[in-house]
C-alpha cells in the first residue's frame, strides 16, 4: 500500500527524522495562510501516489505568500499519470548544499533488509544503479541487531567527510530503519536527504510503501488509506479480496492464481491482441467472487470480451459457473463470454452453464483464441 | 529418488480443524500420504474425522509420532509462530501453504530455522509433491504422473496447467516444488534446484517464474556455470505494467528490473529455451530428453 | 550485582508484571504507618542480598498495624548469613491458592536466555531440579522474536488448566522477559508468582541479578548498589578494579588471572592449610593495583602470611615488585610475604626485591609450600 | 598440522592503535604472526611503528590484503560492533581478547556469526597459539614449544603455568586455545575438542577447566562416548565458595552446580586423570603417551 508523503513525513518525524515543518492543504487561499506560518520561501507539493511529480510539474517553490497561491493553483487539480491532484502540501524550503539518497526495501537475497545510499541524491535512484553503481553503497541490516555501529560509519564515510553531518546522516539513518521496521514498511526513501547551507540534515522528501501483509498490524497506517487516488475498479477489487490491475486493451480475464492470470495475459498478447486487466480471484473463491470480478470488469467500456480461465483445484468449477449464471441475472452483460473451467467439479459446471449462450473452450489455448475473436468481432 | 519428500514422510498438519486444513488433510491421506498428526492449540486429544490425532503442541505431536515434515494451514497473523514452534520441535522440513505472512516476520523466521536446520517450503505456496509417493500441500494429486521430470514454480495454478501438459504428454514427475509467491520465502529457485542437481530420478528440470526479483537471472547464471539437469523455462508477466503488483507480493516489476523480458533474456543467453505459451512446455522438454 | 528485593519489584512492575503494592521502611514505627496506609495483613520482608530469607526468620505475616510493628522491631537488626538487616519492606499480602516459580538465565549450552517454570513455586528451585525434575519446564528463548506465542502457550499450560490464570501467568512471563532484557539481567525470577482465591495472579517475591558487564549501559540500576549490605573488602576491591572474595582461612594470596588465583587457593588446601582469600589483580597491573590488594588483604586479622603468586605476561613482575616495594613502605605490614615471580621482567624485579625481607620461591608449589610454613610458624 | 591457525594465518589486528593492541600487535609480530593490518575507525591511512598498514574499516583491510582472521582490542562496549563487522567483512576466525563484554551483546553476536560461518575464540581470553607457527593473543610466546599437545583452556595465566610445565618437561604443543572466562563463549570446551579430534598432530588434550557451567562434564560425556585422543584434565575452583563469582563472570557455583567436585568427578568416572597441582601435569601427560 502506498501513503502519501504528507504522511510518510509524518511517521519519518515520530522516528526521530529531522523533517521541514509543513501544511497539507486543498484550497490555493489556505496555502497563503500556511506559507505566511511557515515563514518563505515555501515548496508546493502535489499529493498524488506516482513518482516523478518533479518532472510532471508538480512540485514547485514560492518565495512569497502570494507566490505560493500561484503556484498551488497551478498545481491543484493537475493531472499527474492519470491522477487527479486534490491536496498539495506547503513546506518550508530548506536551502541545499548536498544531497543524498537514502533507502531501505527488503533484499530478496539475503532475505534481510538492505539499507542503500548515495551522494548522488535528489534524482532518480534506478538511474544511479544504471550509470553510476559505485555511487551506491549497500548494507544488510540484522532485524536483531538494528544497524550496527560499524554499518553506520561505513555508510557515513561513504556520504560526508564532515565529522558533524556525518553524525546527523548517522543519526537519520538510525532513525528511517527503526520507522520502516515499525510500520511493515516494504520501501521507506528519502530522496533527497538534504545538507544546507549551516551543515544542518534535513529529510525534504518521504515516501514510504507499506507491506500489504503486514496492514493487519498497522490500524493506523490502514486508515490513511486513500481510495480517491486509486483506480475505482482496484479498489472495489481489494475490497473484494480479488486481485485487480486495469491495463489498456480489450479482451478482459478472469483467473484463478496470480501465475496463471499473468500468463493468460501473456497469451492474449501473444496471440496478437491486448489485454484489459489482469484479475486474480484467489483460491477458495465463492460465487460472490466471481460475480463481483465480472462486475469490475464490465466498468471498462474498452472491454470487448472477457475470458474466464480457471484450472479448478481448491476453487471449484461448479462455484464459478454458479457466479457467472448469477451475474448475468444481475449485470446487464453485452459483451461474450468466453468459459475455459478444468478440474475440481468441471462436469457440474459443464451441465450448469449447458444452453447458456457462453462459449465454451477445452483449453486455455483455445479459450484464448476464441476471446480474441470474439473482441474482433 | 525424487527430492524433499517420499514414501517415508511424515506429516504433521498445523492447523488441522480448520476448514481448509482439514480438507486438505484428507485429501494428503487420499493420496497415499502419511499424515501422522494434527495441532491444533487447545483441541488436542480429539482425533480428526479420519482418524488423524490432534495435539495441542508440536512438541507433544512431533513426540508421539516421530514425524519429520509439517504442513501449516493456520491464518497468516498465527504463521510464522507455526513455524517456529515446527522447528522448535524438531521437524526437518517446513511447509507453509498459508498466504499474507508479513515480510518482516518472514525476515526474523528464516534465521530462527537456519539455527535449527530446518527447511521452510513457502510461505503462500501449493506445498510439494512427488506423485506416486506423497503429497505435501494443496495440489490437485490426479494431475501428476510419476516422471523424471522436477519442476520448480513461484506460482500455483500455472504450475498445474504447465503440468497438465506435461503429463498428457507422457511426461511424469519427479518432483513438484511451489516455492511461493512470495518475495521471500524460505527456499527460491537456487535452493530448490541444488536440491534437484543431486536426484538421480530427476533428468530435465522446468523452472516456471515470472516477474520480479532475479531468481531466473542468478539461476540462468547458475546453469551457466555448469548445472546437472537438462533446464526448460517458463516466465509468466510479459504483458505486466512496471510498478504493479501482479496478485502475488512477490511479483512486481521495480524501476526496470524484475521484467519477464530480462529473465526470459538472460535464460536464453545461456541456452535454455523459453516457452511461450504453458502448452509448448512438454514439446521442448520432449526435445532435450 | 546484586539489587534488593525491593528495586527488583519495581523495575518489575515496571515492565507490566503484577506486584502487590509496598513501602520500604527503616523502623517499627514507619512499619506501622505503612501497614496502616497498604491495610492489612501485610508481609514484613528483611531487604538482604541473600537468599534463604524466609528460613532465616526473615519473612513475617503481620495481621494488624502494631504485629507490623512486632515483626519489622524483631526483623531489623536481625543477622542474616553474616549481613545485618537494616531495612524492610512492608508489603500487602495476597491469599495464595497456588504458587509457582518463575526465572530467568542465560543458558551456557544454548547461549541464549532461558526461562524456567515450575508449578511447583514457593520452594528452592534446584531443590526442586534435584527431586522432581519432572516439574520444570525448559524453554530456549530468541532474542530476534522474544517469547513466541507457541512457548507462552506450552508454559502456560504447563503450570494452569484455568485459561483466565493462563492469560495471566503468560503476561507476566513475557513481562519478566522484557524486565530481564531490559536490565542486562543475569538472573531474573519471581518465586513465588502466586493465583490467589479471586482468580488473579501477582509477582509476591522478587529477585534480579544484573550482569556486572552490563552495568555501563544500566546507570539507573548502578545507583542501586548497596555497599553497606557487602563485605568492606568486596566493596574496597571492586573501587579499586581488583576482583577479591573473603575466605575463612589463614593465608592470604595475590594473583595475577582468576583461574591461577583459584588453583593458588586450591593448592593452599593441597598442602594442608586454608587461604584467606580469592584476590585477582587482573591483566596489566600497576604498583597501585598492588598497593591495594595489600590493604584489602591486611584488613583481615586472620591473615598470618601472604603469598604473591605472579606469572607475568602482560603483568610486569617489576610493577608487581615495585607496588610491594610500595605496600611496605606504606602499611605496617606484620606478616611474612612469600614472593614468586616468573615472566615478564622477572630479573628486574628480583633486582628490586633484593635486601629485602621477603621470601623468594621459584615456583608457584614452593611459594604455597613457604606460604603455609609461615602461617604456621 | 595444529589448529586453527598456523604459518599461513593472517591476521588484522581491530584496535591496533590502542595501547593493548600496539603492544601485542608487536609481539606477534615477533613471534612470526603475520599481521596483515590493523583497523581503527578514523585512523585509516596511517602505518603503526612495525609498519603495518592501518585501515578504517574491517571491510577494507580485508579488501586490501585478503586477511582471514582478526584479533580485536578493543574496549568491551565497542566488542560486539568489532566482532560483528570481522563476520561481515569475511574473515572465517575472529579472536576477541577485549573482557567485560555483556552477555547479552553474545546472546547475539552468536547468531549473527553462525549465518556467516564465522567461528569466535573468546571474549575475555587469552587467544590461541599453535607454537612455531603463529599466536594470535596475548600469552608470553617464549613459554611455549612445538609438540603433540593440545590445551584447551577457560583461564590465562593458568594456562601459562601449565603450558610452562609441559615446555620444560619436554611437551611441546600443537595449538593452545585460551577459550576465555564469560559464560558465553564463541567456542567451548567441546567445540573446541572437536577441533582437536581431526588434528594429527595432536597426540593428548590437556582441558584446564574451572567452577561454573557444564562444559567439563559434557566434555567427560564426549569422551565416554568415544575421543580419538588421550586426555588430561585440570579443574580450578576447588576451594571457591558457592554463589561467589571467582573473577571470571563464567566461574561462579550456582545452586550445587558447575562445582570443582562435581566435574573432577565426572573426568574420573569415565578414566580421564585430573590433576591436583598445574605441576603434576606434565608427569600425567608423559605417562599416557
Amino acid at each position: 500500500m502506498k501513503i502519501h508523503e504528507v504522511e510518510a513525513r509524518k511517521i519519518f518525524e515520530a522516528h526521530g527524522l529531522p523533517v521541514p515543518p509543513s501544511r497539507l492543504v486543498e484550497s490555493p487561499e489556505v496555502a497563503r495562510q500556511a506559507a505566511e506560518e511557515l515563514g518563505c520561501p515555501v515548496v508546493v507539493k502535489a499529493q498524488v501516489l506516482v513518482g516523478g511529480r518533479g518532472k510532471a510539474g508538480g512540485v514547485k517553490l514560492a518565495g512569497t505568500p502570494s507566490e505560493a497561491v500561484e503556484k498551488a493553483e497551478a498545481i491543484l487539480g493537475m493531472e499527474i499519470k492519470g491522477l487527479t491532484v486534490k491536496k498539495v502540501l506547503v513546506a518550508s524550503a530548506v536551502d541545499i548544499t548536498r544531497e543524498f539518497y537514502a533507502g531501505l526495501v527488503i533484499d530478496r537475497r539475503s532475505r534481510k533488509p538492505l539499507m542503500m545510499v548515495s551522494p548522488a541524491g535528489g534524482i532518480d535512484i534506478e538511474e544511479v544503479a544504471r550509470t553510476a553503481p559505485e555511487k551506491i553503497l549497500k548494507v544488510v541490516i540484522d532485524p536483531m541487531w538494528g544497524i550496527l555501529p560499524f554499518q553506520v560509519r561505513r555508510m557515513t564515510s561513504f556520504l560526508s567527510g564532515n565529522r558533524d553531518v556525518a553524525r546527523q546522516i548517522g543519526r537519520a539513518l538510525t532513525a528511517l530503519y527503526r520507522a520502516f521496521m515499525a510500520v511493515d514498511a516494504s520501501l521507506a526513501e528519502i530522496n533527497p536527504l538534504v545538507e544546507s547551507p549551516d551543515g544542518k540534515v534535513w529529510a525534504i522528501d518521504a515516501k514510504i510503501n507499506i507491506d500489504d501483509n503486514g496492514l493487519y498490524r498497522q490500524k493506523d497506517i490502514t486508515e490513511l488509506r486513500d481510495d480517491s487516488a486509486e483506480d475505482e475498479g482496484e479498489v472495489e477489487a481489494r475490497l473484494k479480496g480479488l486481485s485487480f490491475v486495469k491495463l489498456e486493451g480489450n479482451v478482459g480475464c478472469i483467473v484463478n492464481g496470480a501465475g496463471l492470470a499473468m500468463a493468460t495475459m501473456d497469451m492474449i498478447k501473444h496471440y496478437g491482441a491486448e489485454p484489459a486487466n489482469f484479475l486474480d480471484i484467489g483460491g477458495s473463491s465463492s460465487p460472490e467472487k466471481v460475480l463481483a470480478a465480472m462486475h469490475i470488469i464490465l466498468r471498462d467500456r474498452n472491454v470487448r470480451s472477457i475470458l474466464i480461465n480457471i484450472f479448478g483445484g481448491i476453487t471449484r468449477c461448479d462455484d464459478v459457473a454458479a457466479g457467472l449464471i448469477e451475474a448475468r441475472k444481475q449485470l446487464g452483460i453485452d459483451v461474450p463470454l468466453v468459459v475455459r473451467l478444468t478440474g475440481t467439479n468441471e462436469d457440474k459446471a459443464r451441465e450448469l452453464l449447458g444452453g447458456t449462450e457462453l462459449i465454451p473452450a477445452a483449453t486455455m489455448d483455445e479459450g484464448v483464441r476464441k476471446a480474441i475473436e470474439m473482441a474482433r468481432a | 529418488m525424487s527430492v524433499l519428500i517420499d514414501r517415508e514422510t511424515k506429516v504433521i498438519v498445523q492447523g488441522i480443524t480448520g476448514r481448509d486444513g482439514a480438507f486438505h488433510a484428507k485429501e494428503m491421506i487420499e493420496y497415499g500420504t502419511q499424515v501422522a498428526a494434527g495441532v491444533t492449540p487447545g483441541k488436542g486429544g480429539q482425533k480428526t474425522d479420519c482418524g488423524v490425532p490432534v495435539f495441542d503442541t508440536m512438541e507433544e505431536a512431533v513426540r508421539a509420532t516421530g514425524a519429520n515434515t509439517s504442513v501449516i494451514f493456520v491464518p497468516a497473523v498465527f504463521a510464522a509462530d507455526a513455524v517456529c514452534e515446527a522447528a522448535d520441535a524438531g521437524v526437518s522440513l517446513v511447509v507453509c501453504i498459508s498466504e499474507g505472512v508479513p515480510v518482516q516476520d518472514m525476515v526474523r523466521v528464516l534465521p530462527y530455522l537456519g539455527e535449527r536446520g530446518t527447511r521452510l517450503i513457502g510461505p503462500n505456496c501449493p506445498g510439494i509433491i512427488s506423485p506416486g509417493k506423497s503429497k505435501v500441500g494443496i495440489m490437485p494429486g490426479d494431475i501428476h504422473r510419476e516422471g523424471p521430470i522436477g519442476v520448480v514454480s513461484r506460482s500455483g495454478t500455472l504450475t498445474y496447467e504447465m503440468v497438465y501438459h506435461l503429463t498428457r504428454n507422457g511426461l511424469g514427475q519427479s518432483t513438484c516444488i511451489g516455492i511461493g509467491g512470495d518475495p521471500v520465502a524460505g527456499t527460491n529457485i537456487l535452493d530448490a534446484m541444488e536440491l534437484f542437481a543431486g536426484d538421480e530420478q530427476t533428468e530435465a528440470l522446468v523452472l516456471i517464474g515470472e516477474i520480479g526479483g532475479s531468481d531466473e537471472e542468478e539461476a540462468a547464471a547458475v546453469i551457466e556455470a555448469g548445472y546437472p539437469k537438462k533446464v526448460v523455462a517458463f516466465i509468466a508477466g510479459r504483458t505486466a505494467p512496471a510498478g504493479k503488483r501482479m496478485g502475488h507480493a512477490g511479483a512486481i516489476v521495480t524501476g526496470g528490473t524484475g521484467t519477464a523480458a530480462g529473465k526470459v533474456a538472460a535464460f536464453e543467453a545461456v541456452g535454455v529455451e523459453v516457452a511461450e505459451t504453458p502448452e509448448e512446455i512438454a514439446g521442448i522438454v520432449k526435445n532435450l530428453l
